[in-house]
């Protein structure tokens, strides 16, 4: 048994160092795609101070906007790729539509409540998006039209220490636009005035409202955002698998990410994405035939908690103020 | 007006400190405990027992749980289902292993082992806080799910991987399996929910839930009160999953029948949380309140456009269901971020000083 | 019991220069039901400094938060009245809009963004601001200039820092907004001595200096009406008596409920007698 | 006025609604197209009402109370989690249960179960056909399974566990090693870890069951690690729209089936005149009409309304009720002739349900993907009942007694 | 430094709580450097400064919530250099917060009896009844709670939510919060804060009501130079983390070093 546990499958990474390689390969490519979501997450979290649940079925809602305005579209005859992008730009416009509202409609109104509340309230915003997205676009999958947006597909195959290591085109293209949308969101909160002016929401509504800051305005623009991310998300993770509303139960792995990372760093998103998303590849790897597979569903929540227990407030997130 | 209680003086503190402390609150809870007992199995149909009532007074149960963590204490879990799945998963194997003794006896030990299980999940808030601590929670509930898919010896190696209700009786009449009629169903039901609440209420009124309040409220100041963090969460974590448990016994040996581990899946455990703070935080009739409107309301829309006679297809009632409820859920937190509970306060105060307006 | 507010000897009409802002008759409800303000007018004048005075919970806050718009998030709402700032109506500009024309409110409370930096608050307060990073920059050091304590904090989190300085912090993000007008909300709470009277000195600086007008809410009446021109006398929601400030220090009710000179010169607190009943204008 | 009132439980939301919805939509509009063409069954007017579950069981329930007191006929859960909880009711509530193809496995038993029927086969069944497939591929009998490394792929919920004692016992029995890839329901999309492993084990054939989003993902991730498609074979449930997301490289993955997919039968083609073309149905796309899983819902409405009329011949009622199409189910003999009168010659093999035999246990055969949709590639390949039915017996025998006091039957068998 | 003993002193009892070379640093920040001060049984002792000098923070530490890096603490003969906060509560130690620390969400009374938790024993079998000895312990305790509700005058907002108190009540509350406790030892920390003169002299005689009447020791933070004064038998100062004096309001008053670094000039 112990053996089992803490030499064999030492062993077997040293025996078999190409599959280790791709088991790594396969956990930051997971993880790039759940810092996707959490990065989703992080932006409105930092902004508002909204532990926004409805990323996930935004990015759902997104990349069926984008399908939808796509097969639309391509039989009025536009050719392909030009209905691809025109779709992307719509699907850009709804999302932007989407973040008026929901700045008009709900966080308006409720601004300056307790954080449970907004919480809830996002919950609203799921279930009305859900009853939307599925009256409009009926609850079939579709196919993500990664072609048509010149993502790439087939496999790199690399010849590597005594073995085949296969990267798919596609978690490149996934990794590189990630990489690229952190570092400008990383900017974005650094180096612009609205950038603090985020920070400050995110603290206390009521004081922000009391300096001058305009809450709508900055509301507006994190959700846009964050619906952009959502739509880079859709893309990226429908062409792994379908659009469907399946695909909301994947956000939820975005969870243990966040409070890796820390709720309010951008960095700590991707940094927290790859931690869970090579623990849980090498957990269940390597690990998890011990207890007879499967274990991924919760490993990921375990490796946060055991970070949490030793940083409450995640690798990179910001100290909790405790002073009386 | 309606609402005045010039006149009601209270002799002594026992009266003041009562839960009902206004007389016209006591009558209103003497009808609707008649409308409960009597009226509801009088006239109610099958449907409105078995699928409206059982439902959600068994949720309710859960949703009480879930408020005292919550709500009272202001520790956020998302693992209840996971929870009431240990109460299901307890009282089973306790009621196979042991069939002689009375399945409701099962039913609420069933709880302890909730309790146990709560007490290790909540292990953890001391350090962990808020969100941070939600997520937490979501390992208990990832994880205690597989167990229930994994640990056979849990649902007797049973080839369909699920709990089967057996056919139970209480003093010779049939109260779990296909012979249990919804009204004697009910009754248990209703029975452990009225007591349980009546103890729930007990507790958050007296010292330990003002324990609890206090630690919600700024757990700095409720240590340098003399209040120890620890023991007091795990308390709240305890009892909590004490009722998620029997609420999850409930459910599977009163409502369903029969449970596979999805029941106790992730979107039952959001559903309490919502009904939880639509209801209102740290409210016990808040968390009927929630119950209803999460629960009967969709039933009702859904039964809406078949008894107005539109032809409207099951998928769309659904989606439109979605839509509605979600958009209800936003509306009444504008309406009121504190939740039914207190819109029923404010609505009381305002009876009050009827007809004028303040 | 003295006389009623209308019969009171101080009572006089404001001063002749052109109202900035000007509070007309208004109402406040908490939570729909919870009658707070009964009928609140009051005037500062364009350079004017004035005072709000009176005890707890007679709706000092209340009164400065309808002018600010910040009732909304307390589930507040003026319900009558009308509120008029530099020539126009103000009752329904969210209160950005508000900071952008130029009145601002110190909350009661500080309230500062606990995770970021002194410095970093200071800076929000500027958010509203176009004229650029140098005048920004200049307005920062004089700030640090009057309040030297907070330079050698600049770069703590303010959530760490003692109640004195998030005061300081909270005056000073304000004054980072170029205000034509501060609402300041008791900005003498749990200040040395010694700060008090620079923070008084500092208000009295802004107003000659660059004109700003200031309506305090003050606990500390001997200060505020020694700084103030004109004063307000608040009450369970109405204004139970106003005048001049000198008027009003001179006056016996102020000087013994207020201002705690009895006949014969200042008491000694260790000799309040248990037994004093409350005084009231009005109840 | 008279008329036969037929629930259908169905989940066009949801997790799941890529694969029930066209299951719904072949369902209702078999059942519709019956009123439309024939004014019913046996000249009386069917009542068809859907309802929603979103694969939820709690929703499915509801729905069942709501139906309840309009005396249904029979119910179709179309989940196996709807199902557990109403085979006790069954009884009680005289409504018998068609789960077709899920559900409880034991189920098949008649003299314990008998209001509950789960025709054509089970999922033992369907194991042991994908088994003696791939010794056929292997050049021969079982035997040649011996040594041969299997790979099982599955739902980690009670569906995908339920063939883990059989393959426990056969492999043993058989000789071949079996490697098991639980996937979790909320790792449906994300099969990365599962499917490394499968490099690592390197199977000689994997096997599948799975449902929804799993069934796409699992046919995506097998292309990209090379898994060779002709020896990846699934159980039933998988049709084209999960296939063709993973271009080219899923030509050769095989699935088992009972059915024809295509519209090349009178009766689908009576299905695209009466109902689709006249706006009656509620498919997204036309193209969608005898896809794999439309027809699969055509196939249990054709059972449904064959039991009706069997019940209207057997008990002489024309309003039938829930306990005349109990005995309707039992008595159910759709042979060859039948299918041809029904316009659905060569769509499926015939089917004879007894007062024991609630199942049928008939024989499936292999379709592979060819790029653009399903074609048959075996014979009717038949399921191993030799090890089958004694662990169904089993399975009964223990069912009744853990929950204790299990009714005997006392519904008389028709003499057929 | 120790001033030496005026009238009042003398008659008073011995060391109830000895501070001794205590630092506290956060990080970079020093708050407290090695202080040392002493207060005596039944005395009222005032300590003030400017802000930030760490009046808080000293606070803090005697009650067990900071933990101080060097120096150790006596309180009622027993040493210690940490203790948990409600290990300070169980010794009789209550205190009152600078920026209000209520249980927002709680009645006044709730907030009070939450004071009177330490004493109350009934475990949870008996809290679930409500009924037989737990209510009567809560009646009991309630009568208590009831007398200091008299004492502060609060009557009237007995059951309303304290967050919706204004700020000055609130103040009172929590100081009726503290007594429930019937501490040995009560901390104020800016109890007057945010009071007209009217009500800072209700809040002068319940102190010293309580300091008379029931003998509490009583460590108090103001800024109010003339309440200190008139208040207080000693007075500490501290300036920057450091003690810069420590005597009778008299002879702190008249130290230049305080007139320099706290009073100024006009005072
Ligand atoms: N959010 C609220 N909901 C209900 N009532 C409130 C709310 N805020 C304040 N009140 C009530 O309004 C009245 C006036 O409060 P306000 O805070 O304006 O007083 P204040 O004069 O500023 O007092 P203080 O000097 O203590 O700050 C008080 O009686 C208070 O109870
Ligand atoms: N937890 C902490 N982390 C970092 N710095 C702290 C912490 N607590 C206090 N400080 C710092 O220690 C110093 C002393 O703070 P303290 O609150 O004790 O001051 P104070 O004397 O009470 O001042 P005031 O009169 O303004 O309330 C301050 O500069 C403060 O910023
Ligand atoms: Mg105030
Ligand atoms: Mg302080």
């Amino acid at each position: 048994m112990l053996y089992n546990i803490f030499i064999d499958p030492f062993v077997q990474m040293v025996q078999m160092p190409d599959l280790l390689v791709q088991t790594l390969w396969e956990g930051l490519v997971s993880g790039v795609l759940y810092a996707l979501i959490a990065l989703g997450f992080v932006l409105i979290f930092k902004a508002s101070g909204v532990f926004n649940f409805a990323q996930g079925i935004m990015v759902v809602f997104s990349a069926l906007t984008l399908v939808g305005f796509y097969a639309k579209f391509s039989s009025w005859g536009f050719s392909g790729h030009a209905a691809a992008f025109l779709a992307l730009l719509l699907a850009a416009g709804v999302m932007l539509v989407l973040a008026m509202l929901v700045e008009r409609v709900v966080l308006r109104p409720l601004v300056t409540q307790p954080d449970i509340i907004l919480f809830m309230a996002t919950f609203g915003i799921t279930y009305v998006l859900i009853g939307f997205g599925e009256i409009v676009f009926g609850g079939d999958p579709k196919q993500m039209i990664a072609n048509e947006l010149f993502l790439p597909s087939g496999s790199v195959d690399i010849e590597m220490l005594g073995g085949l290591v296969s990267l798919q085109k596609i978690d490149i293209a996934a990794a590189v636009i990630a990489s690229l949308m952190i570092v400008g969101l990383a900017l974005f909160f650094q180096k612009t005035r609205i950038g603090r002016a985020l920070r400050a929401v995110a603290d206390s509504h009521k004081a922000a409202l009391s300096v001058g800051i305009s809450l709508n305005q900055i509301w507006v623009i994190v959700w846009f955002a964050a619906g952009l991310v959502a739509l880079v998300t859709g893309i990226m993770w429908g062409a792994r698998s379908d659009v469907s509303f399946a695909l909301e139960i994947v956000a939820l792995k975005a969870l243990p990410v966040l409070v890796l990372g820390g709720f309010t760093s951008v960095p700590g998103a991707i940094v927290g994405g790859l931690i869970i998303g090579v623990g849980e590849k090498l957990g269940e790897f390597y690990w998890g035939p011990l207890l007879g597979g499967g274990i991924e569903s919760w490993l990921a929540y375990v490796i946060a908690l055991v970070f949490l227990l030793y940083r409450p407030q995640g690798l990179f997130g910001d100290k909790i103020i405790e002073r009386i | 007006m309606f609402y005045r209680e010039t006149g009601q003086f209270k002799q002594n503190y026992a009266a003041d400190s009562a839960v009902f402390p206004i007389l016209q609150d006591r009558y209103g809870l003497a009808i609707i405990m008649v409308i409960a007992f009597v009226a509801i199995p009088m006239f109610g149909s099958e449907f409105l027992l078995a699928s409206v009532m059982i439902p959600f007074l068994i949720l309710s149960l859960g949703a009480i749980g879930l408020n005292i963590l919550v709500g009272y204490t202001g520790l956020l879990s998302l693992g209840t289902a996971g929870f009431m799945g240990v109460g299901a998963y307890a009282a089973y194997k306790l009621s196979t292993m042991f069939p002689q003794v009375n399945i409701l006896v099962w039913i609420l030990c069933s709880g302890f082992f909730a309790a146990g299980i709560g007490v290790i999940f909540g292990l953890p808030s001391l350090r962990i806080k808020g969100f941070y601590l939600a997520v937490a929670t979501l390992a208990a509930q990832f994880f205690l799910q597989w167990c229930f898919v994994r640990v056979a010896w849990l649902y007797n190696y049973n080839p369909s991987g699920a709990i089967e209700v057996p056919g139970r009786t209480l003093f010779g009449i049939a109260i779990t399996g296909p012979m249990a009629t919804p009204v004697n169903r009910y009754y248990v039901v209703l029975g452990v929910v009225v007591v349980m609440t009546l103890i729930a209420s007990n507790i958050v009124h007296g010292r330990i839930g003002r324990t609890w309040m206090a630690v919600r409220d700024m757990d700095i100041a409720a240590q340098l009160m003399g209040i120890r963090l620890l023991p007091a969460k795990l308390l709240a974590f305890a009892v909590s999953s004490f009722y998620c448990g029997v609420a999850g016994a409930l459910m599977v040996f009163l409502w369903l029948g029969a449970a596979e581990p999805s029941a106790f899946d992730i979107k039952l455990s959001f559903l309490l949380l919502f009904m939880v703070i639509i209801g209102g935080l740290g409210s016990l009739i808040g968390s009927f309140m929630g119950a209803a409107l999460i629960h009967i309301l969709p039933i009702f829309i859904r039964a809406l456009p078949e008894s107005l006679g539109l032809p409207v297809a099951a998928a769309t009632v659904e989606h439109l269901t979605y839509l509605i409820v979600g958009a209800l859920i936003i509306f009444f937190l504008i309406v009121e971020p504190h939740g039914l509970a207190r819109l029923w306060q404010i609505t009381k105060q305002k009876l009050r000083v009827w007809p004028f307006p303040y | 019991m003295p006389e009623p507010a209308t019969a009171d000897p101080v009572s006089r009409l404001p001063d002749p220069a052109p109202p900035i802002l000007s509070v007309n008759n208004i109402e406040v409800i908490y939570d729909h039901v919870i009658l707070v303000l009964k009928g609140v007018s009051l005037t500062v004048p364009k350079g004017g400094i004035v005072a709000i005075l009176g005890a707890n919970g007679a709706g000092k806050t209340t009164t400065l938060k309808a002018i600010s718009n910040l009732l909304h998030s307390e589930r507040g709402e003026v319900t009558k009245g009308s509120i008029e700032f530099d020539g126009g109506r103000i009752d329904r500009l969210s209160p950005n809009e508000l900071v952008r024309r130029g009145c601002i409110q110190v909350m009661e409370g500080r309230h500062c963004f606990g995770h970021l930096s002194i410095e970093e608050n200071l800076l929000t307060g500027a958010f509203t601001r176009r004229d650029g990073r140098a005048a920004i920059r200049d307005d920062l050091e004089m700030i640090y200039n009057y309040f030297p304590r907070l330079k050698q904090r600049r770069n703590s989190m303010a959530g760490y820092t003692s109640g004195g300085e998030q005061q300081m912090c909270a005056i000073g993000r304000a004054m980072m907004s170029r205000p034509k007008m501060i609402l300041l909300d008791e900005p003498s709470m749990g200040l040395a001595p010694q700060v008090v009277d620079e923070i008084f000195e500092i208000v009295k600086d802004l107003n000659t200096r660059q004109g700003v007008s200031f309506l305090v809410a003050e606990q500390n009446t001997n200060m505020a009406l020694k700084y103030a021109t004109y004063g307000y006398i608040l009450e369970t929601g109405r204004i139970v008596m106003d005048g001049a400030a000198d008027a009003l220090r001179d006056n016996e009710d102020v000087k013994e409920f207020y201002l705690g000179i009895g006949g014969e010169g200042r008491k000694s607190f260790r000799n309040v007698k248990s037994y004093k009943r409350r005084k009231r204008w009005l109840s | 006025e008279d008329s036969i009132y037929v629930p259908l439980f169905t989940y066009r939301t949801g997790a799941f609604a890529g694969s029930g919805s066209p299951i719904a939509d072949g369902m209702h509009d078999y059942l519709t197209m019956l009123n439309e063409r024939d004014g019913g069954i046996g000249g009386v007017k069917l009542v068809i009402e859907e309802c929603e579950t979103g694969y939820d069981t709690k929703k499915g329930l509801e729905c069942y109370e709501a139906m309840k007191p309009k005396k249904p006929v029979l119910v179709n859960p179309w989940s196996t989690g709807i199902t557990l909880p109403l085979i006790p009711k069954a009884a009680v509530d005289k409504i018998p249960v068609l789960s077709m193809a899920y559900g409880l496995s034991a189920s098949a038993k008649g003299d314990v179960f008998p209001w509950i029927f789960n025709p054509p086969a089970t999922y033992w069944d369907g194991f042991t056909q994908i088994l003696n497939y791939i010794a056929d591929q292997e050049g021969g009998g079982v035997d040649k399974l011996k040594g041969k490394r299997i790979g099982y792929i599955y739902l980690d919920a009670s569906f995908g566990r339920e063939p883990l004692p059989l393959i426990d016992q056969l492999s043993k029995e058989l000789g071949f090693e079996a490697k098991l890839y639980p996937v979790a329901a909320a790792d449906m999309q994300n099969q990365s870890s599962q499917w490394l492993s499968v490099r690592r084990d390197r199977p000689d054939y994997m096997i599948l069951f799975g449902w929804g989003a799993l069934n796409s993902t699992a046919v995506k991730e097998a292309v990209k690690t090379n898994f060779p498609m002709e020896k990846f074979i699934s159980v039933w449930w998988p049709g084209e729209d999960d296939v063709r997301g993973a271009g080219d490289g899923a030509k050769g993955f095989k699935t088992l089936n009972w059915h024809a997919a295509g519209t090349d039968f009178p009766l689908i083609q009576d299905i695209q005149k009466y109902v689709v073309d006249a706006g009656k149905s509620q498919v997204s796309d036309k193209s969608k009409v005898g896809q794999v899983l439309y027809n699969r819902g055509v196939y249990n409405s054709m059972l449904i309304a064959e039991a009706i009329r069997t019940a209207q011949e057997v008990t002489g009622n024309k309003v039938v009720t829930g306990e005349d199409v109990r005995r309707g189910l039992e008595n159910l003999n759709i042979d060859e002739a039948r299918l041809k009168e029904i316009g659905l010659e060569g769509f499926t093999q015939p089917l004879k349900l007894s007062c024991n035999d609630h199942n049928g246990h008939q024989s499936n055969f292999v379709q592979s993907w060819n790029g653009t949709a399903f074609e048959k590639v075996t014979d009717y390949i038949a399921p191993m009942s030799d090890k089958v039915i004694p662990l169904l017996d089993e399975d009964a025998k223990s069912y009744a007694e853990k929950n204790a006091p299990w009714p005997e039957r006392t519904e008389a068998c028709d003499a057929s | 430094m120790s001033g030496p003993k005026d009238a009042v002193g003398e008659t008073m009892g011995e060391t109830l709580l000895a501070v001794d070379g205590v630092s506290l640093g956060f990080g970079g920040v020093k708050a407290i450097t090695d202080v040392s001060f002493d207060i005596r049984k039944g005395e009222i002792r005032a300590i003030i400064g400017p802000n930030g000098a760490g009046k808080t923070s000293m606070l803090n530490v005697i009650n067990g919530f900071y933990h101080p890096q060097q120096g150790r603490i006596t309180y009622k003969g027993q040493t210690r250099s940490r203790m948990r906060p409600y290990q300070a509560a169980s010794q009789g130690i209550a205190r009152t917060f600078q920026n209000v620390a209520l249980f927002r969400g709680m009645s006044t009374l709730d907030n009070i009896m939450v004071g009177r938790t330490l004493r109350m024993h009934r475990g949870l079998f008996w809290q679930m009844l409500r009924f037989g000895p737990a209510m009567r312990e809560e009646i009991d305790h309630r009568r208590h709670v009831e007398d200091i509700i008299d004492f502060l005058q609060i009557e009237a907002i007995r059951k309303t939510p304290v967050g919706k108190l204004p700020y000055g009540l609130q103040k009172r509350v929590e100081l009726g919060r503290a007594l429930a406790m019937e501490p040995e030892l009560l901390l104020l920390d800016e109890p007057m804060a945010g009071m007209n003169m009217e009500e800072k002299e209700d809040m002068c005689r319940y102190i010293l009501d309580l300091n008379r009447h029931f003998g509490t020791t009583i460590a108090l933070i103001e800024h109010d130079i003339g309440v200190v004064m008139d208040l207080s038998d000693r007075v500490v100062v501290l300036e920057y983390g450091h003690k810069i004096a420590d005597g009778t309001p008299e002879e702190v008053k008249a130290d230049p070093k305080v007139i320099d670094a706290y009073l100024g000039v006009g005072h």
